[in-house]
């Protein structure tokens, strides 16, 4: 059974007691750095919202600890099933901010070819992050589909499928668990518990005692970790995945965090959030807690830290002007993808919308907010 | 008589209803203290507590299946779904359940309930916050499809549909929700459910539409009237049951008729309304009966304002239809 | 957490150690007489659809402690989300098997109106039967709403929901649960565990160590009881009862029990049950189980049994034979009843109906054999 | 060429597709052991052994929603779903998901995958056995829906199916599993996608028809031959993508259009055939544009043969379009 206060590793004066990190200098700087420029990438997105730039962003402070730790236990081989709140993890694989940024601006250059919403993500290299979608809970099963693929065809990658608090209502998490029980599925389950559905608490969202508890309706172990601890994350999905890998079958992980911000851009958390448990977890912050590590075992002092923010902001800022730089689009956008060929019908309706902006223009540019 | 937006008039019709009937309960995701993401149900839950006005899990299935539930057990569920792009985990409770009852069980149960929801274009919410999935409810006897397209309709539709026996897809365009104000009467009134509206007069080319399009089909006709040509605008309102003997008389006045939705065109609700006077009054028709709706794709985020019908695409196909 | 063996109160000798039923001989016999009256039913149902007369049956035996003790545990107030499989329900609570076999038959007297196959009841007097269903699943949330409903007026009255091990794997399952943890709503969730989902045994539905357990991921009580000893499914159905009244929410049971036939009589189930686990619980026939109590406590002799079974066995023949002479419902019905009132649309299309029947005759009766 | 039912060929055609293509898998609830509640899986366990053939937990939200994950990693699913009636769980995973991934990745993810459900009535199936459920897919751009009406075109349907890079729906006319047999070439074949077939030649009237409705229409045309009346009949395979030159040429040809289907009529998807010939043929047409279709209800038990269009009505359709 689910152990029922989540694990941590990391005492509030930097030391591990009990935990071997078994990570170079190097290692544990590259996932400093990651979250370092998890939080330059959201700064940076929310900047570009309230100035009108960009129509929407997604506020990930807080949760660092949890998307970082995680990507930094799984191997660029693995399939990543995330969440839309999900930055830091191909942040730390490797994909380049301009590469998502291209999405939060829905240019020509966007993967997805400015067809989603920002924060919608979708790569192949360097790692597979599978294209995300909105409806809640629907990518989970998918993520049990694909690692049953890894199962028969005798590889030994696995799948992560990554979700919130609210995401365990969902019909797709119930179907997903209990069918990875029931193949036993190479899949972590990784529940992000930020303690809010948009403006609905946890109490609202269920009655278990835990999330991590609800692997036992599948009989699939279920653990719970601090996710503001990057260490305590990272051993949990190393488990996970060493289980995975020996085809020993899925794993849930609830990492329990917090939002330190609004749902999205759209939202406003005063009006639901309690002031005192945006302060108290404002003292939990997943990079300064991170830090105490870093700064202990000699790692980073004030000067690399400064400079290593100062890159991330730089390679950020860089890629938000080159993505902003780039042209929407085209026309041609709206009917390809559709099918593998185009069929005649959708052609068809293609060249009656070319001809008709070529008789009398094109559309208008459009306005509207988005809410949530 | 305020003047209120169509998101305003929502809200007062919900208020009203929790009012005038104690057994009136509203809620799903956000819907409390939050008062929705785009605010319907703003001060609710405050007014009239959390008993009546909640938050639930986010469960599409849970809310709908739960909601026939209390229906059948005498309560008048207002559940609401965030976006109609949302609804699918409901659609078997929805089209399998609430739909089926009645019949099912020869009237001994049934489940008058309304389901509202914002669907449409118009806030770049991209393939996933922006459909028009009308079509889909439209082909399940036993539901009924109401969409308004101004303030005063809104509240007098909403308060017909929670007033009705049997359960209502309440779909409310979220395009209108705070473009447009119009005047609205204070307190409970209702707008008779399948009774078509005709929003503009006109004797040379008919437009059928409703909810967001109303205001597109109607900016057109101006253009189209410039030009000389007079176009009768219906406003469906209620999509099934639907006004057929309206929809006939409409589409027989001009012999020219125009169908326009955001949805895509493949089985759409077009399609119905075009094949409903193709089977009832073909004799009358002049023009190849035109469709103008979203494309057979699904929906983008950047270039939305290509995708969704504006007045340009409709003029162009009242001019050709009627140079027929 | 759920107890992982199930409770059982019935010895082989017909004592109960420890359980005092504090039932009348009276309360006992009725008790009996429903569980004889489900099995006839059953088996008649069996033979007029072996014998061309009907469509269609669901075989109920084996089934019967749990369908009868959990119905003579609740009152007539309360309200039934049965399964297809719950004849003894019904039958408990008054139902005349008339009423049953009209919907058997589907004829003008059926209060479906003919429109359900077989075994799709639905009934309000004497009690709240809610019209079943097909869709495994969908009925589970629908109980929790009318509960809800209860709970808002002060009532005093719960719902039940039955469901087999298969629908536990539905979504309406996960979402009725969830809701029904977080309202604390008045409603039992009764799993008849058969072994079986139709020819899927419990080893391909869920890894999860038992149905009882699932209740954790709600934080509901999980109670795992032998459901072919009635007094064991009462007394479960008592205590879930009682705490729903007493406003402390649901209880999910799970009773293990054991489908003594095919899925339904389109069913081979020699095709994929071994023939052991069919002799095992022949061997624990819920009837005799109970019978042993009976004639230990000197309620029943054989020659009353003799006779109850006689007259379960007339009243369902005569019920069948009544039903059988009934008309087939007016081709008005299949036009009523979409909406409280007949749309323009469906009267015109009725009309055209009648019409066409009177100028060209009627459709020829359909065949059409009925797979699962 | 072996003699067999349309049950036997679309067995016939998922074990040489088995034997193609190691990355194929057959699953479902009941298809392993018990080989599906209709047997069309019969046998493939035993052959295949239970990693190619197997049964599922009852979730069909579930055996959707893995299908996608297998068809983006390498493997190619052939998902069944019990009866089309039991699919709406897993409505949003068809259309929210398997349709619109390659859309929304930009083509980096895709879901070939192909899930076989049998539909339509004829089984005394009442409400929940029985629908026709077409028109909810085929609004769907993304999804192509398949509808074999033969022996031969149902193995070679879904061996196409089975190849083809997008999410294929495949419904199978459960009417016709076996009451009729065919001649089906053994080994691998494919009848190409988006083709319609005319089932019969005739210059009088045209009637479109899929599935089990194809040899009721058949019938109703001898029946009209013998009154002098010729009737085209059009077998559409493919609703979605449809083959609409065929549809228009087939109409034009004869300017008096008959559509058939069993399910109900409003948004059916005889709309939409009927709302392309208005819109693009309405020059040729002659007649009032008829629909018969099963009835705006839902799907009644004891009275099914009342529900589903026979004969008697195709012919009086028929005969009034002709004398129109
Ligand atoms: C099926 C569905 N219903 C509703 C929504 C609207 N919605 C978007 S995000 C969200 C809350 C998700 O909460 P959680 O799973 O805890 O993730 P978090 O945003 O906290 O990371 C909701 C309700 C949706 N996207 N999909
Ligand atoms: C959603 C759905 N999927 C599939 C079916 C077909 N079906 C009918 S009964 C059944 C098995 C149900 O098993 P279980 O829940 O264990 O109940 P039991 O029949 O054993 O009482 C299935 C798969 C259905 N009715 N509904
Ligand atoms: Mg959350
Ligand atoms: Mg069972």
């Amino acid at each position: 059974m689910a152990s029922r206060t989540p694990v941590s590793i990391i005492e509030p004066d930097g030391t591990t007691p009990g935990y071997d990190h078994g990570l170079s200098s190097g290692e544990l700087l590259r996932i400093y750095s990651s979250m370092v420029l998890t939080r330059a990438f959201d700064d940076v997105c929310i900047k570009l919202q309230r100035s009108g730039r960009i129509g929407f962003s997604i506020p990930n402070k807080g949760i660092e600890a949890t998307q970082v730790g995680c990507a930094s236990a799984l191997s660029p081989d693995d399939w990543f099933f995330p969440s839309y709140r999900d930055f830091g993890m191909p942040l730390y694989h490797g994909v380049e901010p301009v590469e998502m940024m291209n999405n939060m601006f829905g240019n020509a250059q966007d993967s997805a070819r400015g067809r989603q919403m920002p924060v919608h993500f979708s790569f192949v290299d360097p790692i597979r992050l599978v294209s995300i979608s909105s409806p809640i809970g629907t990518q989970i099963p998918q993520a049990v589909g694909a690692a049953r693929a890894f199962q028969m065809r005798g590889e030994d990658h696995l799948c992560l499928a990554s979700f919130g608090d609210g995401g365990t209502s969902s019909s797709g998490f119930h179907s997903a668990l209990n069918f990875a029980g029931v193949w036993k599925a190479p899949v972590i389950f990784l529940c992000q518990n930020n303690g809010y559905a948009i403006s609905c608490p946890t109490s609202s969202q269920t009655a278990s005692e835990s999330f991590g508890i609800k692997g036992e309706a599948y009989g699939i172990p279920g653990v719970i970790v601090d996710g503001n601890d990057v260490f305590a994350v990272r051993q949990a999905v190393e488990q996970a995945a060493t289980r995975a890998r020996a085809g020993l079958g899925p794993t849930l992980i609830e990492c329990v965090t917090f939002r330190m911000g609004g749902h999205s851009t759209s939202d406003d958390p005063s009006r639901y959030v309690p002031k005192e448990l945006m302060e108290y977890w404002a003292g939990r912050d997943p990079i300064m807690i991170y830090e105490s590590v870093l700064f202990r075992e000699g790692h980073l002092d004030e000067a690399r830290k400064t400079q290593i923010a100062a890159e991330a902001e730089a390679r950020v800022d860089a890629a938000a002007k080159q993505a902003a730089a780039t042209d929407p689009p085209s026309l041609e956008t709206i009917f390809s993808d559709v099918y593998e060929d185009i069929p005649q019908h959708i052609r068809t309706q293609g060249e009656a919308a070319f001809d008709l902006v070529a008789r009398k223009g094109g559309a208008a540019g459009g306005g509207g907010e988005f809410p949530l | 008589m305020a003047l209120l937006t169509l998101l305003q008039a929502i809200n007062d019709g919900l208020r009203n209803a929790l009012q005038d009937d104690p057994s009136v309960l509203v809620f799903g995701q956000d819907v409390g203290p939050k008062g929705g993401v785009f605010l319907a149900t703003e001060n609710l839950t405050s007014e009239f507590g959390e008993a009546r006005c909640f938050d639930t899990p986010l469960s599409e299935d849970g809310i709908i299946g739960a909601a026939i539930g209390m229906a059948m057990n005498g309560l008048k569920p207002v559940a609401e779904i965030q976006f109609q792009d949302f609804i699918f985990p409901a659609f078997d409770q929805i089209v399998s359940e609430a739909a089926k009852l009645r019949y099912r069980s020869g009237g001994q149960y049934t489940a008058p309930m309304v389901i509202r929801t914002p669907y449409g274009g118009g806030i770049r919410g991209g393939l996933y916050h922006s459909q028009s999935g009308e079509a889909y409810f439209c082909h399940t006897p036993g539901l009924k499809v109401v969409v308004p397209s101004t303030p005063h309709d809104a509240k007098g539709l909403l308060m017909a549909s929670i007033a009705d026996p049997d359960p209502v897809l309440f779909l409310e365009p979220k395009a209108l929700y705070r473009s447009l104000k119009g005047e609205v009467p204070s307190g409970s009134y209702s707008v008779d459910l399948s009774t078509l509206r005709t929003a503009r007069e006109g004797g040379d080319v008919t437009v059928f539409c409703y909810g967001a399009m109303v205001p597109v089909a109607l900016k057109a006709a101006d253009q189209a009237a410039e030009k000389g040509i007079e176009v009768c605008v219906v406003d469906l309102r209620t999509l099934l049951p639907l006004d057929e003997e309206g929809v006939l008389d409409a589409a027989k006045r001009t012999g020219r008729v125009v169908i326009l939705h955001e949805a895509p065109r493949f089985c759409g609700y077009g399609a119905e309304l075009s094949a409903l006077i193709a089977e009832n009054a073909i004799e009358y028709i002049e023009a190849p009966i035109k469709r103008v709706t979203g494309f057979d794709t699904p929906f983008p985020n950047t270039l939305e304002h290509h995708y969704l019908p504006d007045e340009r695409r409709v003029l162009d196909a009242i001019e050709t239809t009627h140079a027929f």
